[in-house]
Order: C-alpha cells, then structure tokens, then sequence
C-alpha cells in the first residue's frame, strides 16, 4: 500500500533520523549491524519471516470484516455460564473504548492509579455483597479455573487431611473438566456425583465440595443440609453461582458456605465467543491472607487520606515462588471494572429488577412450554428451564436453529434454554411456538404427567 | 513513558481496538455451534499461523488465558510428552533463581519439583551449576524454564549451549516468552532451541493491559509436544491420557484476539522487524545515557543489552540510605511510571521503553533519572538527610506543596517541578505517598458503607 | 457544571451520540438519488413531526445549519409571507434591546430594518414604547423578534399581548426559541402566538457543542408561512418567488439528527415535560440561595425566575471595582466553567443549571458563589484591594501558587482551594488570566512558525 | 419499557427526593403546582405532547437502526463539494467520539479551553498555509455560506460602489443558489456566467467576483488574467477552492485572489448527508478586522506565557447588533478540529502524496474512458472527470446505480465522476468497464474528436 500510510512509521517511535542519531551515539552504521551486535550469532534469523506484507489500517480493517463476517450472530439461549447482556453504552464508551482504561498497567504504583484501584474495590464489594461474604478478590480468569482455584485454596486452608474433593455433578461441563484437569497432577483426587451423598458422609471423606447454584440445568436448591454435613467432616463447601440470580436467592454466606465463585460476565460484558470476563472468588474473612489472585485493600497515605493499593503484596506469587500455590499474575482486571460499573449503574434495585424480570421470562416460558405437556426437570429455577424433550431433542434443536436461535441440548432427552437481559416478548412467543408446533404434529394426546407439572417456583 | 521492563507497554493503536466492539465478535457464544463461528476459525488459524512464523514453533494453542496459564499448559504438554514415552518419573523442573514468580509456581502446579540453577557474576545462568544439577537428575529431568532475553535484560550467549545440556538429559526446554518482543524478526525461540513457550500477546502483541487484565497467553510447542496442547473443555474425558484443557473456552479470552491480528497484519514482517531493533536501540540508548549516573546492572555481547536494562540502586542504598520505592514514588513527580521495581533483582529498578516512544520522550525520561540522581548526590552531601529529601517525601500532591507551612528543606518548585516542563502538562497525583503496611495490618478490602460516607460530610 | 445562561449545556448521553458514526448515517452523499436516502427521510419526517408537536407549528424544516441562519431563515419566510400578499413595503423588525446580537444581524441581512423596542425596570417588554412603534410603522411593521422566556430568565405575563399587538398591526411574531428548553411540555410558542421559531438542537435537544458547533438550528412556522420555507439548493431557481436556500444541503447537518432524535424519544412526553420541570425547579433553587447574597436582576410571576437567573454585579463593581471577569476566572479555581457573561445585560452573569445537575452540584456551585461574593466583601472591607484579592488574580496556576516566591496577601491554599474539595480532584489552569488587549493588538491567528520552537528549545 | 431502565431518570439529575427537598423549600407541594406558579396561566399547556411513549435506549437504538438501514450506501463518486475519506481511527475515536472533545462550549473561557484554542488555530494556520493567505478563520458553516459571507466581505471592504456580484457559473450549482438567494434581500445584484467575461470590464462593473478552482466539471483553470482585470476595477476576487488539490496547485493567495473559501470536509470528516463539516475562509492580513466568525489568535498570559483566546471579541455580532454585517455564532468548530488533526496526521507530505494518488486515480479513469472514444469536457483536471456522454448519459448513470455506484449527471449531455481517497483500483476499472460494455453495445466505429482527446494534464 502506498508507504504515508505505512502504520509501521506511526507505530514507531523514532523517525529514520533519530534512528540515525542513536546508532551514531552507540557507533553504528545501521540497525542491522547493530542487532548484530546485539544477539549471538547462531540465533540470528537468515530468512524475513514468512508474514502477508504491511497492510494499510484500512485494508486490515476491511479484511477483518469480511472475516468477521463469516461468523453468525444466532440469538443465544444456550446459558452455561455465559448469557446476553446489555452493555450500557455510557460504559461502552468511556471503559471499553477509552485508553484511559485500558491502556494502564497493574496498579502496583498505587499514587498514580486510586481510579482504577477505586473501581476494583468497587467489583469486590459487589462481589463480596451479593454472595454474602467479607471479602472477594479483583478478579480470576474464568469461572471454571476459579472453581479450580477455590479447590486449591480449600485444600490449603481446611483442616481435613482428606485428598479427595467432590464436585457437584450438576456443575457446568467445562467447570468440571477444567478442576478435574487441575486435580490430577497435584495429587486430589476427584469424585463427580449428586449432592445429595453429602448428607452422610464418613470423617474426611472429601477436604471439599464444588457445587452450582444454580444448576447446569438451572434448578435452584437449598443446599444447607449438605454443607453442614461437609463441615461435620472438616470439609469446605465451595459454591459456584450466579451474581444476577443472587441479587434474588439466599446468598452462598448466609447458607453457610466457605467460599463463592463465578463469572460476572452478565454484568455488563459482551459474550466474545469466551471471553475476556472477569471470574470471581469471594471467601471469609479468615481466609483473606490465602486468597488467590490480587486484592485491593484501602489504607491510608502519609497524610491520612483514605488510599487505595493492591493488598499483601509481599504474598504475590513472584516473591512466594515455589512455595506459591497458585501462578494467577495478569487476571481480568477491565473486564471487573466493566461488571462492577453495571452494577453501579443499575444499582442495587436496579440489578434486582433485572433479575426479576429475567425470572418472569423464565416462568413464562417454562409455563407456555409446560402446558403444552412438556414436562420440566425443575420447576424451581432462575434463568434456565430444561425440558424433557427425550425423542424430540434433536428435532427441536435443528428447528430452532432454523430460525436462527440456539438453544442448548444438555442431554440426549433434554433441552435447556436460559432467558437473559436482553431476550424480548416475541422471543420467548417464538420458542413456544416452536414446541407447540412440534407437539400438533406429535399425534395423540398430551401426556401429562402430573407429578412434575408447573408449579409454584421460587 | 510507562518503561515497564518485562512487562512491555505497547502502544494500542485505535485500528487494532476497533474490531473487537464488532458484535461478529463480540456477540457469540462461545458454545454456538460450529457452522456459526467460521470466522473466528479463520482469524485463529491464521493468527496461529501467524505466531507460528514469528517464533518458530510448529503448533500453537491460543487457550490459555494469561501468560501464567501458558506455562502452566505448556509445563503439562512436556509432563505429557515424558509420560507418553513412559517416563513419567521426569518430575523436576530447573529454574534459574532470576525467573518470573509465575514460572516456579506454575512447575508446582504441574506437579514438578522446582530445582533452582543460579546465576554467575554477569548475570548469565551458571553454566557449570546447570550441568550438575543436569546431569544429578538426569533421570528425572523434565524441564528447564528459562526466560530469553534473560530476565536480566540479555541476550545470553549460551543458550544453545543450554538447550542442548537439557536435551542432552532428555529434557524439554521451556522459553518464557514473556520478552519476545526483544526478538521477533531476529531470532525464534523455536528454532534456536525451545521446545515450549508461552508468549503475552498482551505484551508483545499490543493487547492493552486493561489496568491488570485480560491477557492471552498462548504457546506454541515443537512437533513433539503438538499432540499434547490443551483440550478443548467441552470434550474433555477426565479419564483420558490427554493433556485437560486450562481454560473454560476453547479459545480461551477470543474476542481480543483481533488486536493482535491487527498489528501483524499492518505492521507486515519487516515493520515487525524493526520496531523489534527499534526497541532494542531505544533500550541501550538509554543504558548508554544513564550509565554515568547509574550501575548498569548487566550488559551482554559487546557491552550491549536486549530490549531493557537493569540499574542497581543498592550501592546507592547503601551510601545514603534510598530506596527503589524512592526513585520509583519521586518519578510520579516528573510524570513518569516508575519502571519495574525490584525484579529479578531486589533493589534494582529495569526500564524497557518499547519502540514506540519518540526520542523526545526518552530524552525527557533521561533527564528526569539524572536530575533524580542529582537529588541523591545532595542526599550523600549532606544537603538534607533522606527522610528530608524530596525522593522521601515522593510524590509531591498539590495539597501538599502548596500548605500554608511548607516545611521541607527544598523549595516547593523543587518538589512539583523538578525540572522545566516546557509546556507540558504537569501530572499531580491525588495522593501522597500510601502506607502500605498500615494497610496490610488493617486489611479492608470493600468499599466504606454509606454511613461511613455520611459520617465525613 | 457549566452553567451557561441562554446556552444550555445539556448532558449528551452516549446513547443519543452513537447512531451518528453508523456508517448507514454517516456514508450518505447528500446529492445521493433519492431511493437510496429513504431512511433519512424517515427520520426527518419523523423528528419534524415530533418537534411540531412539541413547539405546536405545523411546519418544519431542518435545513438552517445553526441558530442564526435559522433566525435568518424564519425572516425570510415573513419577508416572503408579506411580499407575497403585496406587502413588500413590511421591512420594519421591531426587537427588544435585551435581544440575542444574531437577531439584529440576522434582521439586517434578511434586508429589514431593525427598531429597537425598550424594556421597562423589571426587564419586561415596555408595552407601551411597543404599542407607540408598531402604531406608527403599522404600514410597514413587517415583524417582532422576541425571545421567550425572556432573555433575562423570565415568563413574561403579556407575551400573549405582545403577540396580539403585533398581529393587530399585521406584522408576524418571530420567537427565538433558544429558550425553549424552558417551555417543552409546559407551553407552545406556535399556539400561544409566535409564528416562526428557531430551535437550537444544540441546546435543547442535546446535541454537544463540540467546542463552538455544530449545531442544527431548525425552524418551525405556523400554516401561513408554510410556503415560504427554505428552498432546496438543487432545486432553487434563481428568478422564483420562492425564498432560497440557507445552506448548502436540503437537510443541512442532517448525520447529527439521529442525537435529537434518540433524546426525544428515549425521553418521551413526560420525560421531556419532567425535564423543563426540574431545570427551572433547580434554576429558582439557585436564585433563592443566592439571593441573599446577590443581587437577583430580574424575576416574573410570583417572584420566580424561569430556567436562568441573572445576578447583577454592577452594584458590587460601584463598591469595590469587582469584575464580571473576576467572577468569572474566580470560579475555574473551583473547578466550575464561568456562566454566561454580560448577556443580556452588561456586567451581569446569567446561571442556568439544566436539569441534569444533581442536588450536589448545584451546591457546591452556590457554595463556590458565596466564597466568592465572601472574597468580595473582603475587597469592600478592605483586607485586600481588588488588585490584590484572589479575585483579579484569578485564575490560580499550579506554578503560580508553588513559586517559591508567592507575594499575595492571601495564601497559597487560599488561592487554590478556597473551599474544601471533599476528595474531588483539583481542577488546574494550564495558563493565568489572558490579556486580551495584548492579544487583539498584536494580531497573531496562526501557529507559531517551526523555527520558534527551535528558538525556544 | 421497565422504568428500571428509564432514561428520563438517569438525564434527570435529581432523584424524586431532592426534587421534593427543593419545592418543599421554595414553599410548592408538587411539579405541577410549581410549574403553574411560573408560567402564564394563559399559555400553559392541557394536553400532554402526543410523543410516542418513552423507550429505553436499547430500544431506541434498535428503531434507529431499522431506520438507518433504509439507506442504502452506494460507492459515491458525484464529488459537488463532498468526498469519500478516511477518518483516521485514532481521531474517530479520540475526538469524534471523546465527549472531552464534544461536549465542551464554545471556547471564551481561554484559561480553560487551550487544548481547543490550539487545534483551532492548527486549523486556521492548515487554510491559511494551503490557500496561500496570511489569515483564516475558525469555521463557517458550509461552502456555500462561507461563499456568501465572502460576497458580503467584498461588498463590505472593497473600495468599488458597484452592487454587482459576478459568480463563475462553473461554481457548485449549491453555491450558486445559495450565493444568489443570499444577495436578494441585500440589494446585490448577482450576474452569472462564464469567467472569461470578467478579462474586459468596464469601471466598476462588479464589486465581487466569485470564481471556482477546481471548477464544478472538475476544470483547473488559471483565473491570474481575470483577476488582475477584477483588480483593475476595484473589484475583488474570491476563489472557492479545495484543500487536497491545494497541496499541489497554484494557491489562490499566489494567484493573487483576495478569498478564498471552501469546504475542509474531505479531511477526515465523514459525508454525513451533507454535514456537519467546517467550512473555511482565508484572506489577506489587511481584512482580519472584517473577517465574519470566530478567529483564534494567540496572545499572552498575565506571567508572559503564550495563550490562545478568541481575538477580537469585541467585535463579536453580539456587540456589533444591528451594526452587524454577518449573524454567525454557532460554526463548525469541532469538524474543523477534526479536519485540523487530520492535516497534522498525515502531515504536508502525506497531503501531497494522498492528492496526487488522487489525481493520478483521475488521471487513470480519464485515459481509459477518453481510449474508448469519449471526449472529456476539460483535460486540465484534479480529481474530477467530465465526459461528454451526450445521448448516453442516463444509460451510464443508471448502469452505474444498478452496480451500486453513484456518478453525477452534470448535465443532458455530461457525466462527472469524482475521484477520492478511498478510491480503489477495483473502482477505477469497474467504472472503465461499464463505459466499455456500453461503447461495444453502441455500433459503427468510435468518433474520435481529434481536438479532444486525452492529452498532458496538469
Ligand atoms: C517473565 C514473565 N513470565 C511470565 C509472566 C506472566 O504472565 P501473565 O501476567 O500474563 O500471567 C510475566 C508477566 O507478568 C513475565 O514478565
Ligand atoms: C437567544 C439566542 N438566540 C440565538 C442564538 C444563536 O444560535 P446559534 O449560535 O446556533 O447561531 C443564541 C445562541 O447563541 C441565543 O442564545
């Protein structure tokens, strides 16, 4: 492309000139002789890498829009830890696409950064508030590593000597695959299954449990009992949850839980086909010093002024080295700002409205579905209705997909589909209508099983 | 200036951050089905392509979520390689005592056990220790984790000579990549000796570091360990042999990864090349500049150093009293980030300037690290004690400097502006210098209740 | 805050300022065939329909590029309005003295001649000294311009006996409606009289200043003048009957439509009734807690104001020689953008908040003003002359309130933090009080030439 | 829509509380009450504003774009004073897009507004440098009202008592309309027509002439003969012209014209249906004082910095009232920002090398029409293309549309075809073929007008 347009020229700093100067000053003819001198001789590369040549920044622009055109924008029901969400355009704006967010380094120089030390704080109160604990960290980089790191954290800090964890079988897939991953080379041994064998349990059977709140399959259950039985054993009970549904539910802290984790990509953070999110950990106070992950503490300047700096840095991982525990160093730091400023922005009634109305929409739905004789796996739920679809699962998959939506098969006989923010009337009339469809074609009479019809949920 | 050694802040050009807002990008789900997602499939195989070209590695897995998950999964393919030719009894990981925190910690993630190499006088990995502990633990030899350019800021000569010890034992090399930026376009980790690296797009490859986050850490591998990259979380078995995936997605954090599609595509091979040069030119420009003033920790072949440079501060601590916290506190007062502190060397400040930065702006960095230093030669004088010095009392908030009983032994113009700014804006900080122990003894770590608030008022 | 009285910085939600990058929006050539443009059309239609309903005229057009062309447009159509009945001798335009300045040059351009109209004590228009001009230029009494509600900040009682009298003289009501951020969803100009208005979309509906422009300042006219609207460019044959264009396009700004658009309708009818409501709830707010420090100029029915207030400084300037200017670089040490200066009414500041402001800004601008009218007293007490009060130095640069030598008799916190900032950050000038004299003298409208900055360098 | 989404109540700043603390101590019970306490009751309103209901701002931003895709965007190539450009994105973004940018007022507040002062004299010091003039002004609104106001200018400091304006009938016909619709009520009396006229004038014919360089048809002519005859008769020259080609033509201030004027749109400052975009006018020292609009000059600070301000505010309409000659107050200032950054971006020698890619776009599309047997209008040319296409004209056009294209049909018998920044290759060789494909359609051989043909342009 024609060379004023060269990004290169503007990405570099120095101009050919000041380039000249340095080498003079250094002694050098060019910048080749130069890197020369620099590296040793058997590592230098003969051959230009093999890359396309320099694109204008327009050009690259256009090719990646054609690329990006290839992928399809379906509306999504498919849940699983990530839902539509509304990003508010003030945030979009003025976090997401300003270098003054984004740009910045780690706050270790805590002078210079109380903004940004003052919106992480903000994330953790949040955190902390809505799962019911005392403290919670500024990010993790996933919900399923969270989970993996909360095991560890269990592991060190509880009392068992059990090497054994379990986890809730109704966790996500990729929650379970990623901690039984982690598990294996430290030596924990992982057992996936019901809850419900928590109720009795032997001494040290697990040093901790991992269970979902709500379900992979969106059902909502009191897990009390459980939890005091795997203290009775010295175990810790990790919940994975969701912020949105809590603003509704009893928190993990008030149900007597040791440590919370999860996702707060709902708050606000564009789906992006995985990610960045920011994961969270939230625990008791007592736990504070084995946190994984940064913490952002106030504390006080020379003069007394409130100030705000990452906490316990001297427990940061480059300093423990092999003693560390856990390697999380860069973490999710935008992507927590973005979440705790959607809940700024909504506030506390706000965020709750939302919730509630995603609930509505749930109950609507599973209501519509149900009474056509659909029977539902739960009919306590937040967000996701699973509906025994057994023959018919791939049917109504492939049909909704030709309208362009995606639900989700979470098994062979079953369908989930999660409302969220951003799913309209017509939508949830458009999935109903999609099951009464297929039911009209089923011949013969509904089956309706009475035992598991709609009912009051909470 | 933000002269992060390590941690490279690249400038984040608009035309590399527009495209992640696209809703093509931004708007899928990571679980939709396949058919829907062909652009991202195009994007990531050509970006692997991409990095597979610049380092040199035959495979890449752009799963990991950060730099410490790559070499977390990069730690798992080599323990995988080992116990696929049934040696599972490789367990120990060398680690030379300068490395990152995150390289140890994530050898006891992997289940290794962490034998620490030390450095010799210059800097370079003990080449004598290497081969012992090498050839001690021959048997159990898994790994070595080295970082190139070294920690230190240099490109050592010898690390052909460690890769091959390491090989020689039947070890994997694992190349921290974190500096990579230091040598795309003039070297590759993969052809040179590595078997494994992780490498920070949000480094090298111009993802902004978003105040602590989000970063890509991917890696890429040698032919050897491409059977054993991450999998995919969704299809993972727990019973199976392969390596399990390390991150919830597939893809790991994919909506960012068109920015550092971006930059390679406009910056092309040669751009690439030379903001690598430029890089390392800026960097012994500066070293050549403060050397007068300052101990250059380290220096290389021919007196050079890599894409950053070291500089001992301890003599001086020793002198009068200073600390790094000091230089680093007193640079907010000139408006500079204070660069890398105390790493991999305690008392140590390493400055990386990256190739963006005009000759004006590393001119005025230079200046501010001299008039710093002059300040100190006052503190050596006698001319006031460190606790009166205006490095102590670093920085200087507006508050302060402009109190009615100004009481410091320097002038307020001293304390704000150091040196002339000439027309530039001064940056003042909202704080003065934070108390970080009271902090930690009184840990609190939500914001203050309303009533706290209302209290004040 | 920017509390600018007649001006109206409304806040510019993001949402309202997205659509106007959409590339359906902004890649449009205006000359493009009319088939391709549909959805300009519909949005045009759309926001004329909805500004019609809010300021009761039945037509619209969105052609005049700013206020003042759009003064200039809305005379036109009267000038048209009349010659077309034969009446091309209705060239007098009787305006008010407190008139915005564009509405006389306006006037005169549009080749009518302007008669002053007096105001009498409480601001009003003189009924009388109105009555008496438009009898005697009955014949050749072409228009009124007035603004509504006032300039002075008032709902003047007789507007509707002002409109009456003009009528009755066969003249037309032109009323500026850069006020009428004051009446949506509490009255309507084109109902209770006016026949032409200009809107200022840059006020009232939200689009940004940007500085000095852009703006859009449409017009609104009752049936009558319907056919005498802007013409469109391309279409308009010189020898015709019809008025010609104002601007270059038929829809002149039109890519800055979709912010109005989007405010409207996101607001609603009674979010744009409420937001009247609450401006002029906060304006009368202001006015009360000033008023027992400051003289209030003028105020309407039941003592209150509308959504402005002027606040008379000429009674202090007598005592103690204080500047309207002092006030004004007075508050940039505050944090706070002056209000409007010596408009309507020379040595006055005019206030208005907007109904964005929340309850504690507003207070701390009132607290800033009565620090100040406190500073001014001081001047009258004589503590300090005027030359050496905070005021005439106003305002504080950093390196001023630092320099080592600081002379004034007040002190340095004094000067930069009159009032407690609560942890809200520091506002700082970059330069001290200009010298406009100097400047308008010494005539210099380009950027110093390259070879200055070596000079200086 | 959910009022926990209501954008009344985020624009609103005080919450109900605050509003009932504020009537509660201005002694009212309710808005309403208070309202009527303040208006004329003769005046206020009965019935509410029949608005559609209130959306929340998703809402609204779905409606708008279903609106916004009824356009359709056609590669534009009509040129008429508006052009294809490439905003570049670091300026979208952090000016266009950056409320710190946008939001703010008008700059008489210089201590506070420096940053803005100075991209605005950047502005003037690009025009001034580019049209060859000591001084320019901070934006008018558009060219063809800058036209105006430059006729009101002459009319205003010329020495001539003529009442006669010339306009060169090669200006935009926009400019024509809106020159002439603005010289009616003022008396000035316009004569369009062909410049050449304007070699042989009587005394005081025209106080004013306005021509066009480049001309509506694209023609670059050398205007130094009709003005030195204008001059002859105390009359003065304004030349509307053209940034880009400035950077490699003959400026009118070296030509010895008086104005200039012109559109600084196709710096970076997007189509936008016809603006916003800053329109300039330049002209010589001597008529600083009379120049209409805002003018940023440089003065000094009370401690002898330099500082800008708006100069000469004293003769703002404001003061000036009835006195006042133009009504301008309200310009362009933040396109002209833009278009200000834009010339700084890419420096003088990116300017050069964008215009001459430019004109050698022109030049390309010339020589393969012109080979094909069409006669170009003028062969002295800087971006645009006039082709005589006599009888085909509507055909061309219209197989243009059908291939997305937008050409200009200048006349019965002309086409015009602007080239632009964003013109490709592609672009160009699409455009050759459609008169190709149409030339072979037309049978019998070429007429090829010898006189004509495609010869050295400038
Ligand atoms: C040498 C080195 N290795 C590894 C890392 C870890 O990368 P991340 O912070 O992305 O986990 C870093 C950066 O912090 C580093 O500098
Ligand atoms: C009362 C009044 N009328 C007219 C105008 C002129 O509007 P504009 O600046 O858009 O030309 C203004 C604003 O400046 C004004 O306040």
């Amino acid at each position: 492309m024609e060379n004023f347009d060269s990004f290169a020229l503007r990405h570099i700093g120095l101009s050919q000139t000041d380039i000249d100067l340095l080498l003079d000053q250094l002694g050098y003819k060019d910048l080749e002789e130069f890197s020369k001198s620099v590296l040793p001789k058997n590592i230098f590369i003969k051959e230009k890498l093999g890359l396309s040549d320099a694109m204008s920044e327009e050009e690259a622009l256009k090719v990646l829009k054609e690329i990006s055109k290839e992928n399809v924008v379906y509306r999504s029901f498919i849940g699983q830890g990530y839902y539509g969400t509304v990003t508010p355009k003030v945030i979009l704006r003025n976090v997401f696409e300003n270098p003054g967010w984004y740009t910045s380094y780690t706050p270790y120089q805590a002078e210079i950064s109380q903004g940004r030390l003052e919106a992480l704080i903000n994330f953790q109160t949040m955190v902390g508030d809505l799962t019911g604990f005392e403290i919670a960290n500024a990010s993790l980089l996933d919900e399923a590593t969270a989970a993996a790191e909360s095991m560890t954290l269990a592991h060190r800090v509880g009392k068992s000597k059990s090497q054994r964890f379990f986890i809730d079988q109704n966790c996500f897939p990729q929650t379970i695959s990623v901690v039984t991953a982690r598990a294996k080379p430290i030596g924990i041994e992982v057992m996936v299954g019901d809850p419900k064998q928590l109720t009795d349990l032997k001494e040290e059977t697990y040093f901790g449990a991992l269970l979902q709140y709500p379900g992979n399959d969106g059902a909502v259950i009191d897990f009390s009992q459980e939890i005091v039985s795997m203290h009775a054993q010295n175990g810790l009970v990790i919940m994975a949850t969701d912020l949105l549904a809590l603003t509704l539910l009893k928190s993990p802290g008030e149900m007597g839980a040791d440590i919370a984790i999860g996702s707060s990509q709902r708050f606000g953070v564009p789906l992006g086909f995985g990610g960045p999110h920011a994961a969270f950990m939230a625990t008791k106070e007592k736990y504070k010093r084995s946190l994984p992950g940064r913490l952002v503490g106030a504390s006080i300047d020379e003069d007394g002024r409130t100030a705000y700096r990452l906490a316990l840095q001297t427990r940061e991982q480059h300093i423990r080295r092999e003693k560390a525990t856990s390697n999380i160093c860069t973490a999710q730091a935008l992507l927590a700002i973005m979440a705790g400023f959607y809940a700024a922005y909504h506030g506390p009634a706000g965020l709750k409205q939302i919730a509630q109305s995603v609930r509505s929409k749930a109950t609507a739905l599973a209501k519509g579905i149900n009474e056509l004789g659909y029977d539902l796996k739960s009919s306590s739920f937040f967000d996701t209705v699973t509906i025994h679809t057994e023959s018919e699962t791939q049917e109504i998959f492939s049909t909704a997909q030709d309208q362009l939506m995606n639900l989700r098969i979470l098994d062979a006989n079953h369908i989930s589909i999660s409302m969220d923010e951003t799913t309209t009337d017509q939508e949830i009339e458009n999935i109903t209508k999609l099951f009464k469809d297929l039911s009209k074609k089923r011949k013969g009479c509904f089956k309706l099983r009475a035992a598991n019809r709609y009912h009051k949920i909470i | 200036m933000i002269p992060l050694g390590s941690c490279t802040m690249k400038l984040n050009a608009t035309s590399e951050m527009i495209p992640v807002g696209w809703e093509e990008f931004s708007n899928i789900h990571p679980y939709a089905p396949y058919d829907q997602t062909a652009g991202y499939k195009i994007l990531i195989n050509d970006l692997e392509v991409k990095l597979s070209k610049i380092t040199g590695y035959s495979a890449i897995s752009l799963q990991p979520n950060a730099g410490s998950q790559g070499e977390y999964a990069g730690l798992l393919a080599i323990d995988a390689f080992h116990r696929s030719n049934g040696d599972q009894q490789r367990k120990i990981c060398l680690i030379p005592e300068s490395a990152h925190g995150t390289n140890p910690a994530s050898a006891q993630m992997a289940g290794m056990k962490v034998v620490p190499i030390s450095c010799d006088k210059k800097g370079n990995i003990d080449l004598e220790d290497l081969s012992e502990k090498a050839s001690q633990h021959s048997n159990e030899l898994a790994a070595i984790m080295i970082t190139y350019p070294s920690t230190h800021g240099v490109f050592e000569t010898t690390v052909t000579d460690v890769c091959k010890i390491i090989h020689d034992h039947g070890g994997k090399v694992y190349i921290d990549g974190a500096n990579l930026n230091a040598m795309v376009g003039l070297c590759k980790p993969g052809e040179f000796g590595g078997d494994v690296s992780h490498l920070n797009l949000h480094k090298t490859f111009c993802i902004p570091h978003g105040g602590g986050g989000p970063g890509v850490g991917p890696i890429g591998v040698v032919k050897d360990l491409a059977p054993h990259l991450p999998s995919d979380p969704l299809k993972y078995e727990p019973p199976s042999k392969n390596v399990g995936p390390v991150s919830a997605t597939n893809f790991g954090s994919a909506s960012i990864l068109p920015i550092s599609w971006m930059y390679i595509q406009m910056m092309g091979a040669s751009g690439l090349r030379k903001a690598t040069q430029v890089a390392i030119l800026s960097a012994n420009y500066i070293a050549q500049k403060l050397s007068p003033h300052f101990k250059i920790l380290y220096t290389g072949k021919n007196g050079l150093i890599a894409h950053e440079c070291i500089i001992d501060i301890r003599p001086l601590k020793e002198l009068c009293g200073v600390e790094v916290d000091d230089i680093a506190k007193r640079l907010i007062d000139f408006g500079f980030h204070a660069p890398t502190m105390s790493f991999p060397v305690p008392g140590t400040l390493m400055i990386e300037p990256t190739e963006s930065e005009s000759l004006a702006e590393l001119d005025r960095f230079i200046e501010a690290m001299i008039c710093i230093r002059h300040e100190i030669t006052q503190v050596e004088d006698g001319t006031y004690s460190i606790e009166e010095s205006p490095l102590r009392n670093a920085p200087h908030c507006a508050e302060k400097v402009i109190s009615d009983d100004w009481q410091q032994k320097y002038s307020r113009s001293v304390a704000a502006y150091p040196v002339d700014l000439k027309g530039r804006n001064k940056y003042w900080p909202p704080i003065g210098r934070v108390d970080n122990v009271y902090g930690d003894k009184n840990l609190m770590c939500s914001c203050p209740s309303m009533s706290d608030y209302q209290e004040e008022s």
